[in-house]
């Protein structure tokens, strides 16, 4: 390649003027708008995805294991009618929430003993290597043991549940911050819970927003599960004793209905609680996209 | 150091054919913008310039006046809300290895390639090398910027400026049409930096790339760029054009003293905001 | 003394105690003593987690069929000494199914898969067992645990009556097969009073030697509360259908419901009724290690005055 | 404070010798270096609770309930002599295995999708808030329906739980990846699968490490759970199905012994697979400590 | 310019009280080593210096001669395989606020405070200052590095050159006893970095803290540091330590380019690595 030159050419200064009023920004067009709503795009997906339950629903016809989604919606809007829906979930969601906080509780201790300590790591690995796998049944006979049958074990089994992901996630998450914010937080004099709290936690705040979401949801399974078995003393059982009840008595579309509401108030939290903590923090801070 | 000196560049006269003459990259009336939840703030406002092929374009602004938007926008990975990015009269759509990146930070290399490999995978990913020469050119271009030694370390084994060195040595490699540097010398000590401006220099005599670079060093803009934009302070707009092509490595004299002082005039004549009231009064 | 907590299953095999508890017939028995008793109502699914509620001190009385109640009564001999307190009506299982080819317990292959709600070691799967060793001799007793699931009865008959499914025969209790006999392609093979050569107990209640011992009160009203339940119930079968709708909040047909405690096969009585041969052949198969001289072995001595088998 | 004035010290030039052979590394203290073995300090660890375990049994003296550690381990040493427990944990490990594959792969195709479209991103968000909370039985009459009673519905509650926690982790990974990084990689004309796979994969690793350690927790206790239902078909169960048939028969140290075989297999998966992984990834190239 | 010139700080006599005489640090023998899987990397061997109260102490040296971490040790963030760093007599056992440190990475800022949070977190945290008196001094400092629009941004929102004037910002409103900076000003535009040394000697003049400087600049060593001290390239060794004091600000003459030769015979007589010998053979 034969040496090639630019061609040279002429210099310029210019003065810079004031800088001119901004242009009015251009409006989108209404489709892309619509379009950037999420609601709008979910209500859709949700749309979607009712239609090919129905259609799969009437193909099968065999609404003792699959009731439609009409069918569902329309006992899940008699159970709420009454107020037999409401009435359980709010029972299910009062244990549900406690075990939850004291699992998020005990996974902060645990994570916390784990950065500030050797021996607090090796616990927190082997506990979590050992505990996570074991499904809750295996919990249940110690939990009647120490906590009695009633809201002690439903707490104990949720905990079970929360902790060991929580904590795993809340780690990783301690694990990856940057060193130089590490340092920047220790330069402040910052050390123990204060470290923890002020750099590690911020720092770490999508995995634990990520382990929260998986704690959140796995809680709801140990619940429903677990009320299936410890069922109702007193007469109070949650939403998993009514889905259990109603299939006993083969209404499988108030079965159906019991695990719509699940999904109703998973979607309700998901897009209220966790979208704004997401909102509000990490991506605020451009940590996440 | 090489045949290029202030002569030869000096006596070049249009010979070019007509195709030559259209610039390869044209920027033009862009305005820029970042969106934030609060706030639109504008980068750089109807900024336009041209550059030639094989010209080595500087860029030189105050902090913050969108320096770094501009070379990302040239990547592709911004688009203007305003105006138009040209590159061979198309317009810039997005990335790719055409248009290769020196950031800023200190973290575009992926922590989990050793440095020989940070500097092969570019090569390799693009299509431009098989998997062996790729290897070898990296093995070159780290001799280069003398990290032959650190070939097998990980990234975050390095001190800031083997970082930047390890990036500037992956451009390098790849030969890149257009070669988009944002402040590459910065965390260099001298020496190092005047041995990677010659290395730079040297791989331009040979291959005729065109480089946009980004400096805060009017000294290092006159010795690399053959054209120089400057731009006014935040938002950034074009305040001046300058040729710059008659110095070199080896300039020293007068006239380039005097070239510094023009450069710094049209920089800073007006400054960004005033020096505060009371710096005065603050003596012991 | 003066409290205790009540854990049944779901169906309508735990009539008797439905009647107790919509009547208040335990605080009454307790007044009549002078005594106010505490009633605590639990429902738990499952023999496995009603033994371990009883086990861990959870709860003092609870109910499951006849043999989860052998195996504990033979685990915790000359420890906790779990013992039944009262039969909860004479029940029968049916074993039914959609194939059309199963006519007999001979023609049930390597393809039908049988659905009982726990695999092997439930009251369907002994009961089971028990005929299987009949037929085929003692060796084989476990020739249909390795076609059996472990399928809730819910489940099974949603899985019967729709068809389509590997499971197409369960080995049913009330209502699941009169609902799942509706349909006209399930038939019904072989009923466990077949098997047991009679009407047979279903369910039993079973406390603690322990509970037993220190509320010699409570047990009492309790055991006497639970043999008036038994003759309210066969007095006014039409007003049990109702307080068991009303208990269990059931949203059954009253109509079924009546049916089922109508039929003559259900005999809901306090008193067991051949039990002792789930006593006796388990205990041939191995699987109690104790032998039982006879019902009373295993029954509290309140219920020795009864009559039983 | 009146000026403070440094001393005016003299100036020195010293040439730099060549650099003298490196001293010996100190030896640290044995104690030191004993401490330093993770093994050792973890073996401890698992000491320390078996003593725990074997108190608490013996002081709550309720073997049917809660057996002591030596009886546990006296049934374990039986169940793996005769060969039977080896043959049930094969049984288990062999679907584990396969549902956990499905499910990884499952995860990845879902993030794919979420990281290179607004649609994708949006089904991400709304199919895993509304499944990830649903208990496997919910998805059992189901699985019924499509697979049958055979390994098809095991390894379908097994994706179920593997899934939806990796999607949501290796998503979050993905979303944090630094800015200039995504830059880099899309700047060597990276794109579609070949840009997850070499940048954001990558780039992510601690979060999606994470996601397989808790979906590998959430498969064991899925399988358990429901093996107690699948398990046993054509008479092959695994350890879910022995430990649910020697709960309903009451021989608690075998229960407990079944237990413990799923603990050591976790620890070993633990401390050989994911330790190793995490050794030769994100440890080694400084994106965890 | 502020009082303080060349002339007062030439003027100087040890007056001060024998206390005033021992050193506030001392780098005594100090080996600083980093341990990989593969190997051992040593960064400096055997660096021995002493800062007294209110130096300007600059460390000058090759990229990757271990100025980084030698700053990160006496922040107490890395403890020396050998020899031992004193602060007033005692071993520094780990950081203190004591010893602020801008770092040289711009990730320094935690992503989730604004501008002016990050300013004035630090002196909350570490009980400098109340929290409505450290907003006030966040407020003022963020004015001195002009960024007194961006104080409600976030870190990322910024240019990479406005990190590091929040990170110095932050440095300032603590006037720590020890302020150590490495290389705070690279990513800055001459008329900033120019304001910035302003800024840093004003403040010293009041207060008179002690200061550890990295920079590759000789002219900004000469002018900001009151004594130099040069190292060997990796690993870093002592190689002279050169009194600076007399230079300041306006320093321009003679005298001041005899002292950048100086340095720079300094620290480059000896070349890291011969340039590659077919650095020669490539021409175009
Ligand atoms: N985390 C680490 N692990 C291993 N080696 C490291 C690490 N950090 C730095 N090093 C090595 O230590 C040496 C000194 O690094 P340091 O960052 O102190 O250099 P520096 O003088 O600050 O260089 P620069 O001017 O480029 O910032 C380098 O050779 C580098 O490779
Ligand atoms: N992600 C972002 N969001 C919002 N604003 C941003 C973002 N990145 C940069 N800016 C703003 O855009 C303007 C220009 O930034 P840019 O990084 O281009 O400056 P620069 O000229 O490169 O400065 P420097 O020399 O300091 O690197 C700045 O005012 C900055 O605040
Ligand atoms: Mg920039
Ligand atoms: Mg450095």
């Amino acid at each position: 390649m034969s040496a090639l030159n630019p061609p040279i050419r002429p210099e310029y200064e210019i003065a810079v003027a004031a800088l001119p009023e901004r242009a009015a920004a251009r409006p989108l067009p209404w489709r892309t708008r619509l379009w950037q709503q999420p609601g709008l795009r979910r209500g859709l997906i949700l749309v979607l995805l009712a239609l090919a339950w129905e259609v799969l629903a009437r193909w099968q016809a065999n609404d003792l294991l699959l009731p439609t989604f009409l069918q569902t919606a329309r006992a899940l809007g008699e159970g709420l009618a009454s107020g037999e829906l409401v009435e359980k979930a709010r029972i299910s969601l009062l244990v549900l929430l406690q075990g939850y906080l004291a699992g998020v509780l005990a996974a902060f201790v645990l994570t916390a003993l784990a950065v500030s300590s050797q021996v607090g790591r090796d616990l927190l690995a082997t506990l979590t290597a050992m505990f996570n796998p074991l499904p809750a049944i295996a919990l249940l006979p110690l939990a009647l043991l120490w906590f009695g049958l009633g809201r002690g074990s439903l707490v104990f089994v949720l905990v079970h549940s929360v902790l060991w992901p929580l904590a795993l996630n809340t780690y990783a998450g301690f694990q990856g911050v940057p060193e130089t914010l590490r340092m920047a937080g220790r330069n402040y004099g910052l050390r123990g819970l204060r470290y923890v709290l002020q750099i590690l936690v911020p720092a770490a705040l999508p995995a634990i927003v990520s382990g929260l979401k998986i704690g959140w949801a796995f809680a709801w399974r140990t619940l429903i599960a677990a009320e299936l078995v410890f069922g109702a003393s007193s007469g109070k059982g949650g939403l998993g004793w009514y889905i259990f009840q109603n299939r006993n008595e083969l209404f499988t579309d108030r079965v159906f209905a019991g695990l719509a509401l699940v999904i109703v108030i998973g979607l309700a939290v998901e897009g209220v609680v966790f979208q704004t903590l997401e909102r509000v923090t990490v991506r605020r801070w451009g940590m996440q996209r | 150091m090489p045949s290029r000196g202030a002569e030869t560049v000096a006596t070049v006269t249009p010979l070019h054919p007509p195709r030559e003459a259209a610039p390869l990259l044209e920027v033009d009336g862009v305005s820029l913008e970042y969106r934030t939840p609060d706030r639109l703030v504008r980068a750089t406002h109807q900024v336009s310039f041209e550059v030639h092929r094989a010209e080595r374009f500087v860029l030189l602004g105050a902090s913050g006046c969108g320096k770094s938007t501009l070379l990302k926008a040239i990547g592709g990975f911004l688009s203007p809300v305003e105006g138009e990015i040209r590159l061979d009269g198309r317009p810039v759509r997005g990335p790719g290895p055409d248009r290769l990146v020196v950031f800023q930070e200190f973290d575009q290399l992926p922590p989990w390639k050793t440095v020989r490999d940070n500097v092969a995978f570019p090569l390799v990913a693009s299509g431009t090398a098989a998997r062996r020469e790729a290897r070898e050119r990296a093995a070159h271009w780290l001799d280069k910027v003398g990290l032959a030694r650190f070939a097998d370390a990980y990234p975050h084994q390095l001190s800031g400026g083997m970082k930047q060195r390890v990036a500037i040595a992956r451009a390098l490699a790849m030969q890149p049409r257009v070669l988009l540097m944002d402040e590459p010398f910065a965390a260099l000590d001298a020496l190092t930096r005047r041995r990677m401006q010659e290395e730079l220099l040297a791989l331009w005599d040979e291959v005729r790339f065109t480089l946009v670079f980004v400096t805060h060093g009017i000294e290092e803009a006159l010795v690399v760029g053959s054209r120089i934009g400057v731009l006014s302070p935040h938002p950034g707009r074009m305040r001046a054009e300058i040729n710059s092509h008659e110095f070199g490595l080896a300039s020293e004299g007068a006239a380039f003293q005097a070239a510094i002082r023009r450069v710094h005039g049209l920089l800073f004549d007006q400054a960004i905001e005033p020096v505060p009231a009371d710096a005065a009064r603050r003596t012991a | 003394e003066g409290r205790i907590s009540i854990a049944q299953q779901f169906g309508i095999g735990y009539l008797i105690l439905d009647v107790v508890q919509d009547q208040k017939l335990i605080e009454k028995h307790g007044r009549a003593q002078g005594l106010d008793i505490q009633v605590e109502w639990s429902q738990i699914s499952g023999a496995t987690a009603m033994n371990e509620a009883l086990l861990a001190g959870s709860l003092d009385v609870v109910s499951a069929g006849v043999p989860p109640m052998l195996t504990l009564w033979d685990r915790t001999r000359g420890r906790q000494n779990v013992k039944a307190v009262a039969a909860l009506g004479s029940l029968p299982n049916y074993l039914i199914t959609n194939n059309p080819k199963v006519r007999t317990l001979k023609d049930l292959g390597e393809k039908d898969r049988i659905a009982v709600p726990a695999a092997g070691t439930g009251f369907q799967s002994r009961t089971l067992q028990i005929e299987t060793a009949r037929v085929f001799g003692r060796d084989d007793f476990k020739r249909f645990d390795t076609i059996s699931v472990s399928l809730p009865h819910p489940e099974a008959t949603a899985a019967l009556v729709a068809g389509g499914s590997e499971i197409n025969t369960h080995f049913s209790s009330a209502p699941f097969y009169y609902q799942a006999l509706e349909n006209p392609r399930v038939h019904k093979v072989l009923s466990s009073y077949d098997i047991l050569g009679g009407p047979a107990t279903f369910n039993v209640l079973y406390t603690t030697q322990k509970f037993h011992d220190e509320n010699p009160k409570t047990y009492k009203a309790f055991y006497a509360a639970l043999l008036e339940a038994a003759q309210v119930i066969r007095a006014d079968r039409q007003k049990a259908a109702d307080v068991f709708i009303r208990v269990q909040k059931s949203r059954l047909s009253r109509e079924l419901v009546r049916r089922i405690i109508e039929d003559p096969e259900n005999d809901f009585t306090a008193s067991p009724h051949r039990t002792f041969v789930y006593a006796d052949e388990l205990h041939k198969l191995g699987v109690l290690k104790n032998r039982a001289g006879s019902w009373k072995d295993y029954f509290f001595e309140e219920a020795h005055a009864q009559p039983g088998s």
